[in-house]
């Protein structure tokens, strides 16, 4: 099968359900431009043009309410944000009136928006560019919020979000998008709620989503050379969550780690953790370790940077613990020196 | 009533609507006192009916039309189901959100009332996302969305404007200025020396300002306004000044716990829109007194009616609580979708 | 010791901190209207007048960032909401600056701004005037989230707030308002962090915060007559969260049950399995139980209202289906029709 | 510049501000492509120099001011550490916010540059709030905000004029229109026949226009502006037209990637402030141009010294990771804290 990256595979899908699906229309602050959102727009709007891949004002709350307004009258609005960070100031619209809408109206019709935000981990981003707040919009009913981790996943679950009737957040690590992969050529839709088991193993359970999921494949390969079989579990998507992969992994190891980049309280790893206490409460033969970053915002400084993004060392020391085999991790980290060669995007 | 002439004249109409608004509203607040079976904040557009009667006349029926929290009046105007609105203040399932809802989310598709919502501005966005819908697919349709003095100061409402100026989206803000939001006067709020009008125009919108008690005058900005919008001349904004008599939320009167002095709600009763209207129509049709008294009748006795079906009608079932979060979709976890899953995971 | 109400508590610590603090000032839409918040800003604005306890357009997002901004220049503001689903509009101030200021900008000083939220329980508020998004901030490092059940915890953590360094949310569910405790006299503050043991108990610990203590109490009154022992744990702060009371008393009790206004994904409930999972994996004999609302929006119409509120029968419930002994609840629900009597506020 | 007076001329201190910020800005432009040690996106100023040189001059040192994310300009205009910047820059512990904050989140306390912010339009609300706290204390210091045409798209924009309006607070809005948000031009984003100075007005906020390339212009009315706040005049907005010669975020030209022709970045290069300046004070200060090489060797100097440091400095401690997330608070598990909470449990 053929291999794209991620954004290749995020431009393919969109560039194929706009030309299936008339109705489907790109907003974005800079969706047309030279960058066009990391190469994931730049297809769309040299098909398209600006009819359809529409640059809009610097205005994320009445752009997420425009985006409802469109939905509920034919279209299918795809809001894009080069930072998932500022989805806070579209949040009024988005969890108070899309995720409501079908219900709260008496279940006449729903809200198909589509909304992409990016995750913009990288060159020192800082506390307000770091951060996923994909646990955020899951809280609340009405939502579906997955944060695809492979390319295939990429296209399969924005072509499924695009023909959901069902407002859809997907967040998207900017770490991921280099990242190549086998991804078909028809635009498939991959269902939400459907994890993976993307490496099976029957020691540790290693939940993650999104970029966590290679920290937890690199972790996996890592131990795996100490003999260790680690089942490495991409949930895919946070809302519907596959309780059920979850809890059948854990059932065999006994032992769970949750990898997520966001932070543990409240989040991802926690409710992970809580599915887990709430279907199985025997089968942990050991605590459960959440990898996610430190407690505090994200700091710009590179060392401190590096620390903070939890990463696949962090899975393999929580899992040596777990095996009651101390703290050794992968290394040493890197030289504290950023490399050479970096040209942006910022 | 029976010498209501068959085809009855539109300004004549225009009573007739707002009558049977009021007396709806009338009805409504006094069984919501008295019963209690309402139970869902409800904002009365009491002493305010004109602008939405005058500004839905203006419209036509494949026009769609937003509201805020005061939501009765402009879903009425509207041409919405006075049962399914009336069952659902009362939280039933032939609500017309089945009860999900309430008051300030009410909803009527047939008739293009495209939803009230009670978050201060956000109809204001989607109105306008509205536009765009048709402005991108080519329908002459328009949006209007209904807000008050208050929903200004959101941020979203300088964000709306400025998108539907750049676009020439065929909506139309509608103000209801009726000088307070909740208990705070409007210069508490907003700089004085100022209007919204004028930053409304500042936005690049057409604006416009209106007597708000003045149907005739209402209706006749409106169709400006929509014939403006619908031919591609961009959005527009009316600032129509009135005056709620009731209190904010619930039935009580805009003096009660002394809120407003009984004088400056007088002085607006006083100015009553249906009053008004019905002075100026009275030299070109003496019969008009006769034709509101025999709609009083007849409206309480629908809005009677409507009260005492809902108030029979079944309740939502307790099996249905969670139905419409989310749209149908196949059950992820069939084996079809597993299969599905696999294959994608292969692949990798 | 005195009896007062929580909203009156609240008045209380509002108006003996502003007498000895002259920096404490109060922005809020309605502050200083004849229902004052509930009546929590009454005699602030009685007794301070305009130039300190100031009503504000509706602007929610400005007036977050108006408060940060005053908070950095040596005052001291009390931001209210008389719903704190309109905090969504001003997450962007509190969540991305707020938060993050004293990190972010080194350790030069923190924004002391304390922001009030009503949780709008009753009367067919519907799904936009019902949410309780304290798991929402508390996801935030850098954020304090408290949600005070009792009228003493209403007034000593109001007091903390008024007087600690860091953005604190405090929740308060409207329910709570009419409710009578004895509270101090003097303005002592509730340290952050600090859970208490509302109740003790030996069989099954009742985790709960704000209103649903007080259904966690009274279920356990019902329970203690059929010789069931609960213990119910207020934890009172959410971020910092008091992990200890919650791990003492699991692991002598070995049965969970969480109870929030809040839904149980990635919420409260969530959080609260996660600390045991990650802290005591071998204590619990069941499942933990979440008790919370249907995953779904907050409908108006009364039965179905009754029935997403979560109370003391639900608890029952799970307490009973954790001890093996069935389904039986408090009794059946009271008549399908609303009481008379009703006078507002809505 | 031996010859440089002692007490200088304050035009031409104008042109040697702003000659400072371009030498430093330039030189770190260069390390920044070169080098990579600058992990942080960074957002020069340069070509918009005029500004927060001008209106920084019109402001005292206790006035506080507050930036977006394009910030050396105005921190280094207020007199912020150069030093400090550089390493904040770099990462370093050494710098303005101990390298937690990056370029976009400077902050001199020392110097009442008050911070900078990354989340567009965040910090003309926090601006206001600050004049809200002056005036509230009684004290006449005045709060000025820079920010670019685009954050005035942003719904707090509007609702900051509103709020600072309606209590006549004191703080200066400086908006740096370059015509750009990103790579999106303004006819893109706002509509038509519209001004931003217009819709500041429009919200009660005395404004004025500005040639943003001319410094001396842009700190008469910076000195207007900020008595006028000052002097309880209320709030003023100020746009000053200018261009952003380099990337959006970067330290390439406005031409590269085809964002933009070269045409019209060069157009604006010959509109260069600092060139302007320097050709108003020839008549009457002819060593002006001695004294800007002068300068420029000096500032070179002075920014390639900061680099040198700032590279040599060390990293922030990883045991000190989360410091600054909360401010100290009495460890809430101590015996005191649990006594006092047993006490109040046993209260109730
Ligand atoms: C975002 C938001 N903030 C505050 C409120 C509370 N609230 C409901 S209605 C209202 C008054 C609004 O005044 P206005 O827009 O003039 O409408 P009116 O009630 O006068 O018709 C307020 C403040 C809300 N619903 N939403
Ligand atoms: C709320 C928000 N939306 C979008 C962005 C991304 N962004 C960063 S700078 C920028 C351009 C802003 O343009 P302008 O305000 O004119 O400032 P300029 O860069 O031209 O100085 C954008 C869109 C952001 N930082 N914050
Ligand atoms: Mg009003
Ligand atoms: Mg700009």
């Amino acid at each position: 099968m053929r291999t794209l990256t991620y954004s290749q595979a995020i431009s393919e899908a969109t560039v194929q359900c706009m030309t299936d699906d008339p109705r489907i229309i790109v907003l974005g602050e800079g969706v047309d431009d030279h960058k066009g959102i990391f190469g994931t727009t730049t297809q769309a709007y040299a098909s398209f043009g600006a009819q359809r891949v529409i640059d809009v004002p610097n205005s994320e709350n009445a752009c997420a309410g425009v985006a409802i307004g469109a939905a509920t009258n034919g279209l299918r609005p795809m809001v894009v944000h080069t930072r998932a960070d500022f989805l806070f100031l579209a949040m009024d619209a988005m969890v108070n009136l899309a995720a409501k809408w079908r219900y709260m109206y008496g279940d006449h019709g729903g809200v198909p928006v589509v909304t992409r935000g990016v995750v913009g981990r990288g060159w020192g981003q800082g506390a307000t560019h770091s951060q996923s707040p994909h646990a955020t919009f899951a809280h609340y009913p009405g939502m579906v919020v997955a944060a695809p981790a492979s390319p295939a996943d990429a296209k399969g679950l924005l072509v499924q979000a695009l023909r959901s009737g069902d407002p859809t957040v997907l967040i998207e690590n900017r770490g991921l998008y280099p990242r190549e992969g086998e991804v078909g050529l028809e635009p498939l839709p991959v269902p939400f709620g459907v994890g993976r088991i993307v490496r099976p193993g029957n020691d540790i359970t290693v939940v993650a989503v999104s970029l966590m999921v290679y920290e937890a494949e690199s972790a996996a390969r890592h131990l795996a050379e100490q003999g260790i079989s680690v089942e490495v579990v991409d949930v895919r998507c946070l809302r519907p969550l596959d309780d059920a992969i979850i809890c059948e992994s854990v059932a065999r190891t006994g032992r769970l780690v949750v990898a997520d980049t966001s932070w543990a309280r409240y989040g991802f790893a926690a409710e992970v953790a809580a599915v887990v206490a709430e279907n199985l409460p025997g089968a942990l033969r050991e605590p459960v370790r959440r990898v996610t970053p430190p407690d505090c915002p994200a700091p710009v400084s590179w060392p401190l940077e590096e620390a903070w993004n939890p990463g696949a060392d962090a899975i393999v020391r929580a899992c040596l613990e777990l095996l009651g085999l101390g703290r050794n991790g992968i290394g040493p980290p890197e030289s504290a020196q950023p490399a050479l060669g970096f040209d942006g995007p910022y | 009533m029976s010498d209501l002439p068959a085809e009855i004249d539109p300004d004549v109409d225009l009573v007739r609507a707002m009558v049977r608004i009021r007396r709806i509203e009338e009805t409504l607040a006094d069984h919501y006192r008295d019963e209690q079976q309402m139970r869902t904040p409800t904002h009365f557009s009491i002493g305010q009916e004109a602008t939405p009667v005058g500004m839905c006349a203006a419209a036509e029926p494949d026009d769609v039309v937003y509201a805020g929290h005061r939501s009765h009046a402009p879903y009425l105007a509207k041409g919405g189901d006075l049962p399914a609105m009336v069952a659902e203040l009362h939280g039933k399932e032939a609500g017309c959100a089945r009860g999900r809802g309430g008051s300030v989310h009410l909803i009527d598709p047939a008739a293009n009332f495209a939803g009230s919502a009670a978050i201060l501005g956000e109809m204001i966005s989607v109105a306008t996302g509205a536009a765009l819908a048709f402005h991108v697919t080519g329908r002459t349709t328009v949006a209007l969305t209904f807000f008050g003095d208050g929903a200004t100061e959101e941020g979203v409402f300088a964000e709306s404007l400025n998108l539907a100026a750049l676009h020439r989206l065929p909506v139309v803000f509608v103000c209801e200025n009726n000088g307070y939001s909740v208990a705070s006067p409007l210069r508490q709020r907003q700089p004085g020396g100022t209007s919204i009008t004028a930053r409304a125009a500042a936005h690049g919108v057409h604006a416009l300002e209106v007597d708000g008690n003045d149907v005739f005058a209402i209706r006749d900005v409106g169709r400006a306004a929509v014939a403006r919008a619908r031919a591609g001349g961009g959005p527009v904004f009316v600032e129509s000044h009135t005056y709620r008599w009731r209190e904010h939320v619930g039935p009580g009167w805009g003096y009660d716990h002394g809120q407003r002095t009984r004088a400056e709600v007088d002085s607006w009763i006083a100015r009553c829109p249906i009053r008004r209207a019905v002075e100026t129509l009275r030299g070109v049709e003496p019969r008009i007194d006769d034709w509101v008294r025999g709609w009083e009748a007849e409206y309480t006795a629908e809005i009677q009616q409507a009260i005492r079906r809902a108030k029979a009608a079944p309740w939502p079932g307790f099996s249905e609580l969670t139905r419409g979060t989310y749209g149908a979709a196949p059950d992820p976890r069939t084996e079809e979708a597993h299969a599905h899953a696999d294959v994608l995971a292969g692949d990798q």
